[in-house]
C-alpha cells in the first residue's frame, strides 16, 4: 500500500518535471506559431460573418460540427445516465433525495426562478455579441430548475415535455445543417443574411443554432438532474 | 450526386434526436428506425466507395470553409473501406439485436440509441480530417460504450464499464494534451495541414505529443498496457455489444493510431514501436487467452492477440505489409463478431459463461455450432477461409522485409490459437451436454445475422481477389502522405456567399 | 536568470505550474484513492488542470478578450486595417473554443462516472475499491 | 500592477490548496465543496486571462452542476472515504 504510494507519486513527479520542462520552452503571453488559423477567424469573423464574438463564430460557424459532436455528448450522457440507473417499469417518478426548504427559500425562489430563465434567455440569444452563448444559457436555464427542485420537494418536470424540447431543438439544429448543405453545398454552411456588426439580427444562422443549442443543452441538463434526483435507494 | 460522407455523421444523429420523438407515437420505430439508417448508410458507403476508387479521394467541407480554417471529412480508399466495412458490421448486428429487450420499451429505446451512435462515433473517426473533431467523435464512441457495458444490470457489469471509464476519461485527457501541444506550436487542428508544417515543431513537443496521441489512442486501440479492461467489457457487455467492440470500435482506434503514426508525424522508430508493442500484445494476450476457463474472456483475449497482429503488420510498413493488414483487419472484424454472435447463444443460459457449459451444444444448437466452428476456424487462419488469406499475405509482407522472427512467432501464435479454439470446438461437438444447461434456440433475425457473416467468410475464403484491388488502392492512399496533403489542402475554393 | 517574487517571468510561468500541479493531484487522487466518488473527484481536477493550461496557453500578454464590442469598434469604419490592428491585441479565440467544448464534454464523463458509482453502491453497498473486486484489475 | 499579481497569486495558490484538500478530506461532502471551489476559481482565472465565454461556462458547469451532481451521489451512497463513520444503516438489514 506505501509503496504504491511512493511509486505512483514518484511516477508523476517525473511526468510533472518532464511535462513542464517542454512547457517552459513556450513563452507565456506569446504567439508561438508564425501563421495559425486564429488569424483569419479573428479577421473574418467581424468582418465577413459580422459577429462580433469571435469564440461564437469559431464554436458555431467555422467549427460547428465539433458543436453538433458536443451537444450529441450531452444528449448521450443524458441517455446512458437513464440507462445506467434505470431499474425497470413500475418504479419511476418518485423523488429520493428530498431537500426541503423553509418558507424564505420557496418564496426566494419562486422569485429568482422566472429571472434566471430571463437571464439564460438573454445569454443564448446574445450568444454572438456579448460572452456566453448556447451552453451557457442552457446551463443557466437548468440551475434555475435545480433551484426550484431544491426548494419544493413536490416540484416535478414532465419527461415528456422536457424529451420532446430535446428532440425538436436537436432536429432543428440538425435539419439547419442540412438546409445549409441543399443551399451552398456544405453541410452547417451560413445561408442567412448577415446583418451588421454588434446587432441582434445578425451574424447568420448563429443565433437561430444558439437558441437550439440552449433549449436543447437546458432540457438536458434539467432531465439529466431529475434522473439523478430521482434515483431510488 | 449521391450524397456526401457527411450524411454518415448527419442522418444518425438526426435520426438519433428523432427517435424519442417517433417512440412516443409509434412504438416499433425505435428498432426499424436505426436499421434503416445504417442500411441508408451501408448503400451510401458502398456507392461512393466505388466512385472513390475510380476519381480519387472525396474531401467533404463543412460549413463553407476550406480545410486549414473549417472542418473537413476525408473519403479516401483507406478510410472509406473502413467505413463500410464498421457500418456493414453495425447492420449486421442490428439484424441480430433486432428484438432486443423485447418486453422492455424504455430499455429497448436507449440500447438502439446507444448503438447507432456508438457506430456513428467509430464512422467519424475514421473519417474526420480534424484533431479536435476526432476527440469529440471519440467522446461519442466512449460514452456509447460506457453505457453499452453497463446495459445488463447485474452486478459486475456496472464495474466493468467503470474500469473501461477511468482508464477512457482519463487518456481522453491525454489526448487533449496532445492537441494543444501540437496547437502551440503549429496554430493548426487539420491533420494534413499538420502533416504539412510537422517539421517546423520542436521536436520534444513532436516527441511529447506522439507519446500522449499513443497513450490517449492506445486504449481504443487496445495495446498491450492500456487494455486492462477489455475482457471484462467485453465479457460484461450484452452479446451484440462485444460483438460491435470487436468489429467496430477496435477497427476505429487502430485507424487513429495509424493515421497519426503514418501521416502526422515522422518520427523515427514508431514503426519499431508498433512491431514491437503489436508483438508484445499479442503474445501476453494469446497466452492469457489458453489460460481462461469464461468463453468471452477467452474471445476477448483472442481479439486482443489479433489486434496485436494487426499493429505487427501496419508496423512492416510495406505497402505489401499494410495490405496484409487491412486484409486481416477485415477478417478480424467479421470472424471475431461471428464468434460473439454464436457464442453468446453457446452459452445464453449459463450464469458464469463457463467454456465447459458448451458441451454438446452441437446436437442442440447445430447452426449456432457450425457457425461459431466456421468463426473460429477463419480467426485461427485454416486454409480455405479468409484469415488465411490474411495470414498468408502478412507472412510473405514480413519474409519479403526480411523479418523472420515475426514469421516464427505468428506460427507459434497461430499454433496456441488452434489449441485453444479446438478445444472449444471438441467440447461442443464430442462432449456430452451437461444437464443443467438448456439450450436457447436463436431467433430467426439472429439466425440470419449469423449466416451473412458465415457467408462472407466463405466468399472471401474462396474468392480474395473480391476485395483485393480496394485493399491495394487503400494500402496505397495510406502510403501516399504527399496527395493525402494536397488532396485535402487543395479542395475547393473558399466558399462564400 | 534571478526569481524575485514579483519577477514577470515567474508569474508567467506560475500558470503553467499551477496547471500542472493541479493536473499532478488530479492524476493523484484518481490513482491512490479508495473510494470511488474520490476517483471521480481526481478526475474531475485533472480536468480542471487541463483546462486551465489550455486557455493559458492561447494568452497574449496584455491581450484583451477576442470580442469586437461596440466600445472596442465604436466611431471606427470596419476596414481590413482596423480589424487587423484589434486583432492582433486580442488573445487567441481558439483555445478558448476548445475548451468550451471540453468542459461540456466532461461534465458528461463525470455525471456516467456518477451515475456508475451509484449503480456500484447499490450492488455492493460499498464504495471502497478493494472491496468491489469481482473482476480482476 | 503589484495587486495584480498578488491577485493572481493568491488565486494560483488557493486553487491548488483547494485541489490538495479535497483530495486529502475524509469528508467527501467538503471535498465536493472544494472541487466547487476549484473551479470558482478557475472560473475568475480564466476572466483574468481574456475568457469570459469559458469564464461563464465554467461558472455555471463546474460550480453549479458538477457539484450538485456530486452531492446527490454522495446523498445516495455514502458520505465518509472511510466507511468506518458511515451512520447509514444498509438497505439489506433495514429489509
Amino acid at each position: 500500500m506505501k509503496m504504491k504510494k511512493i511509486l505512483v507519486i514518484s511516477l508523476l513527479a517525473v511526468f510533472g518535471v518532464y511535462l513542464a520542462e517542454v512547457l517552459f520552452k513556450l513563452d507565456f503571453g506569446r504567439q508561438f506559431f508564425q501563421q495559425g488559423v486564429k488569424d483569419f477567424y479573428l479577421i473574418t469573423s467581424p468582418i465577413k460573418l459580422q459577429v462580433a464574438n469571435t469564440v461564437t463564430a469559431i464554436v458555431v460557424n467555422f467549427r460547428g460540427f465539433d458543436t453538433l459532436g458536443e451537444v450529441t455528448v450531452l444528449f448521450l450522457a443524458t441517455t446512458a445516465m437513464g440507462s445506467i440507473l434505470y431499474k425497470g417499469r413500475h418504479q419511476l417518478g418518485e423523488r429520493t433525495v428530498l431537500f426541503s426548504g423553509s418558507r424564505i427559500v420557496t418564496t426566494g425562489s419562486r422569485l429568482l426562478f422566472p429571472a434566471i430563465i430571463l437571464l439564460g434567455a438573454y445569454v443564448f440569444i446574445h450568444g454572438h455579441l456579448t460572452p456566453g452563448g448556447g451552453f451557457q444559457g442552457g446551463v443557466i436555464i437548468a440551475t434555475g430548475f435545480l433551484l426550484m427542485l431544491m426548494a419544493y420537494a413536490d416540484y416535478t418536470v414532465s419527461h415528456v415535455v422536457l424529451s420532446v424540447v430535446e428532440s425538436l431543438a436537436g432536429i432543428t439544429f440538425a435539419t439547419i445543417g442540412l438546409l445549409g448543405m441543399l443551399h451552398g453545398g456544405s453541410f452547417l454552411q451560413d445561408f442567412l443574411p448577415n446583418g451588421s456588426l454588434n446587432d441582434l439580427l445578425s451574424g447568420g444562422i448563429i443565433p437561430i443554432i444558439y437558441i437550439a443549442v440552449g433549449f436543447k443543452v437546458g432540457a438536458e441538463l434539467t432531465g439529466l438532474i431529475y434522473t439523478a434526483l430521482n434515483e431510488k435507494d | 450526386m449521391v450524397g456526401s460522407p457527411v450524411l454518415f455523421i448527419a442522418v444518425p444523429l438526426l435520426a438519433a434526436f428523432l427517435i424519442p420523438l417517433l417512440g412516443m407515437v409509434w412504438k416499433e420505430s425505435i428498432r426499424i428506425l436505426p436499421g434503416l439508417v445504417l442500411l441508408y448508410m451501408l448503400v451510401l458507403a458502398i456507392t461512393l466507395l466505388e466512385q472513390v476508387m475510380h476519381t480519387g479521394t472525396i474531401v467533404e467541407i463543412l460549413a463553407g470553409w476550406k480545410p486549414p480554417w473549417g472542418i473537413n471529412l476525408v473519403f479516401s480508399p483507406f478510410t472509406g473501406i473502413l467505413a463500410t466495412l464498421m457500418i456493414l458490421m453495425g447492420f449486421i448486428i442490428w439484424i441480430y439485436s433486432y428484438r432486443f429487450k423485447n418486453v422492455d420499451f424504455e430499455e429497448a429505446k436507449k440500447y438502439f440509441i446507444l448503438f447507432m451512435m456508438l457506430v456513428t462515433g467509430s464512422v467519424g473517426i475514421v473519417l474526420t480530417g480534424d484533431i479536435f473533431n476526432q476527440f469529440v467523435f471519440i467522446e461519442i464512441t466512449s460514452i456509447s460504450a460506457y453505457a453499452l457495458t453497463a446495459f445488463y444490470k447485474h452486478r459486475d457489469s456496472a464495474e466493468a464499464s467503470f474500469k473501461y471509464l477511468m482508464v477512457g476519461s482519463l487518456s481522453s485527457m491525454f489526448l487533449l494534451l496532445a492537441i494543444i501541444l501540437i496547437y502551440s506550436q503549429l496554430g493548426t487542428l487539420n491533420m494534413a495541414d499538420i502533416a504539412s508544417k510537422a517539421h517546423l515543431m520542436k521536436p520534444e513537443f513532436k516527441i511529447l505529443a506522439v507519446i500522449f496521441f499513443i497513450v490517449g489512442l492506445g486504449i481504443e486501440a487496445e495495446i498491450f498496457p492500456l487494455n486492462g479492461w477489455v475482457p471484462d467489457a467485453y465479457a460484461q457487455a450484452p452479446g451484440p455489444v462485444g460483438a460491435a467492440f470487436a468489429g467496430i470500435v477496435v477497427k476505429a482506434g487502430v485507424y487513429a493510431l495509424i493515421r497519426i503514426i503514418f501521416t502526422l508525424f515522422d518520427v523515427s522508430g514508431t514503426h519499431q514501436f508498433l512491431i514491437v508493442i503489436g508483438l508484445t500484445t499479442m503474445i501476453i494476450s494469446e497466452m492469457a487467452a489458453i489460460r481462461q476457463d469464461r468463453l468471452k474472456r477467452m474471445l476477448a483475449y483472442s481479439s486482443l492477440g489479433q489486434m496485436g497482429l494487426v499493429l505487427v503488420a501496419f508496423g512492416i510498413g510495406t505497402e505489401e505489409g499494410i495490405f496484409a493488414a487491412m486484409f486481416l483487419l477485415i477478417n478480424h472484424a467479421i470472424g471475431k463478431s461471428l464468434l460473439f454472435l454464436s457464442g453468446s447463444y453457446l452459452v445464453y443460459n449459463s450464469a458464469d459463461k463457463y467454456i465447459s457449459e458448451t458441451n454438446g451444444m452441437g446436437k442442440f444448437l447445430p447452426v449456432t455450432s457450425f457457425l461459431f466452428a466456421l468463426g473460429a476456424l477463419a480467426v485461427v487462419g485454416m486454409p480455405p477461409f479468409s484469415g488465411f488469406w490474411g495470414k498468408f499475405f502478412m507472412m510473405s509482407a514480413a519474409a519479403h522485409a526480411n523479418m523472420l522472427l515475426i514469421i516464427a512467432l505468428i506460427l507459434s501464435v497461430s499454433l496456441i490459437e488452434l489449441v485453444y479454439y479446438f478445444r472449444v470446438i471438441n467440447r461442443i461437438y464430442f462432449y456430452k451436454k451437461e444437464s443443467h444447461i438448456t439450450p436457447k434456440k436463436p431467433t430467426v433475425n439472429a439466425v440470419i445475422a449469423m449466416a451473412t457473416l458465415g457467408v462472407i467468410i466463405l466468399i472471401i475464403g474462396f474468392y480474395p481477389d473480391l476485395i483485393s484491388g480496394y485493399l491495394h488502392q487503400a494500402s496505397q492512399a495510406l502510403l501516399d502522405k504527399g496527395k493525402y496533403i494536397q488532396d485535402v489542402l487543395s479542395t475547393g475554393q473558399l466558399l462564400t456567399h | 536568470m534571478n526569481f524575485t517574487l514579483f519577477d514577470l517571468k515567474i508569474v508567467e510561468y506560475s500558470f503553467f505550474i499551477t496547471a500542472i500541479l493541479v493536473i499532478m493531484i488530479g492524476l493523484y487522487g484518481a490513482l491512490v484513492k479508495k473510494s470511488l466518488i474520490k476517483v471521480v473527484i481526481g478526475l474531475s481536477i485533472f480536468d480542471s488542470g487541463i483546462n486551465l493550461l489550455l486557455i493559458s496557453i492561447g494568452y497574449i500578454t496584455s491581450g484583451t478578450a477576442p470580442i469586437f464590442s461596440p466600445a472596442l469598434v465604436k466611431d471606427m469604419p470596419l476596414t481590413l486595417e482596423n480589424i487587423k490592428k484589434l486583432s492582433e491585441g486580442m488573445v487567441d479565440p481558439v483555445p478558448q473554443a476548445l475548451v468550451l467544448t471540453a468542459i461540456v464534454i466532461g461534465f458528461g464523463v463525470t455525471a456516467v462516472a456518477l451515475s456508475l458509482v451509484i449503480r456500484l453502491y447499490r450492488h455492493h453497498q460499498t464504495l471502497n475499491i478493494d472491496e468491489i473486486k469481482n473482476l480482476k484489475w | 500592477m503589484i495587486y495584480y499579481l498578488i491577485l493572481i497569486f493568491f488565486l494560483l495558490l488557493l486553487m491548488i490548496g483547494a485541489a490538495i484538500y479535497s483530495i486529502v478530506q475524509k469528508d467527501l461532502l467538503y471535498a465536493v465543496i472544494g472541487t466547487g471551489l476549484i473551479s470558482l476559481v478557475l472560473s475568475i482565472l480564466f476572466l483574468l486571462l481574456q475568457a469570459p465565454d469559458v469564464a461563464l461556462t465554467e461558472a455555471a458547469i463546474g460550480v453549479a452542476l458538477t457539484t450538485i451532481i456530486f452531492i446527490i451521489t454522495i446523498k445516495n451512497t455514502v458520505r465518509f472515504e472511510d466507511e468506518v463513520y458511515q451512520k447509514k444503516p444498509s438497505k439489506t438489514e433495514a429489509k
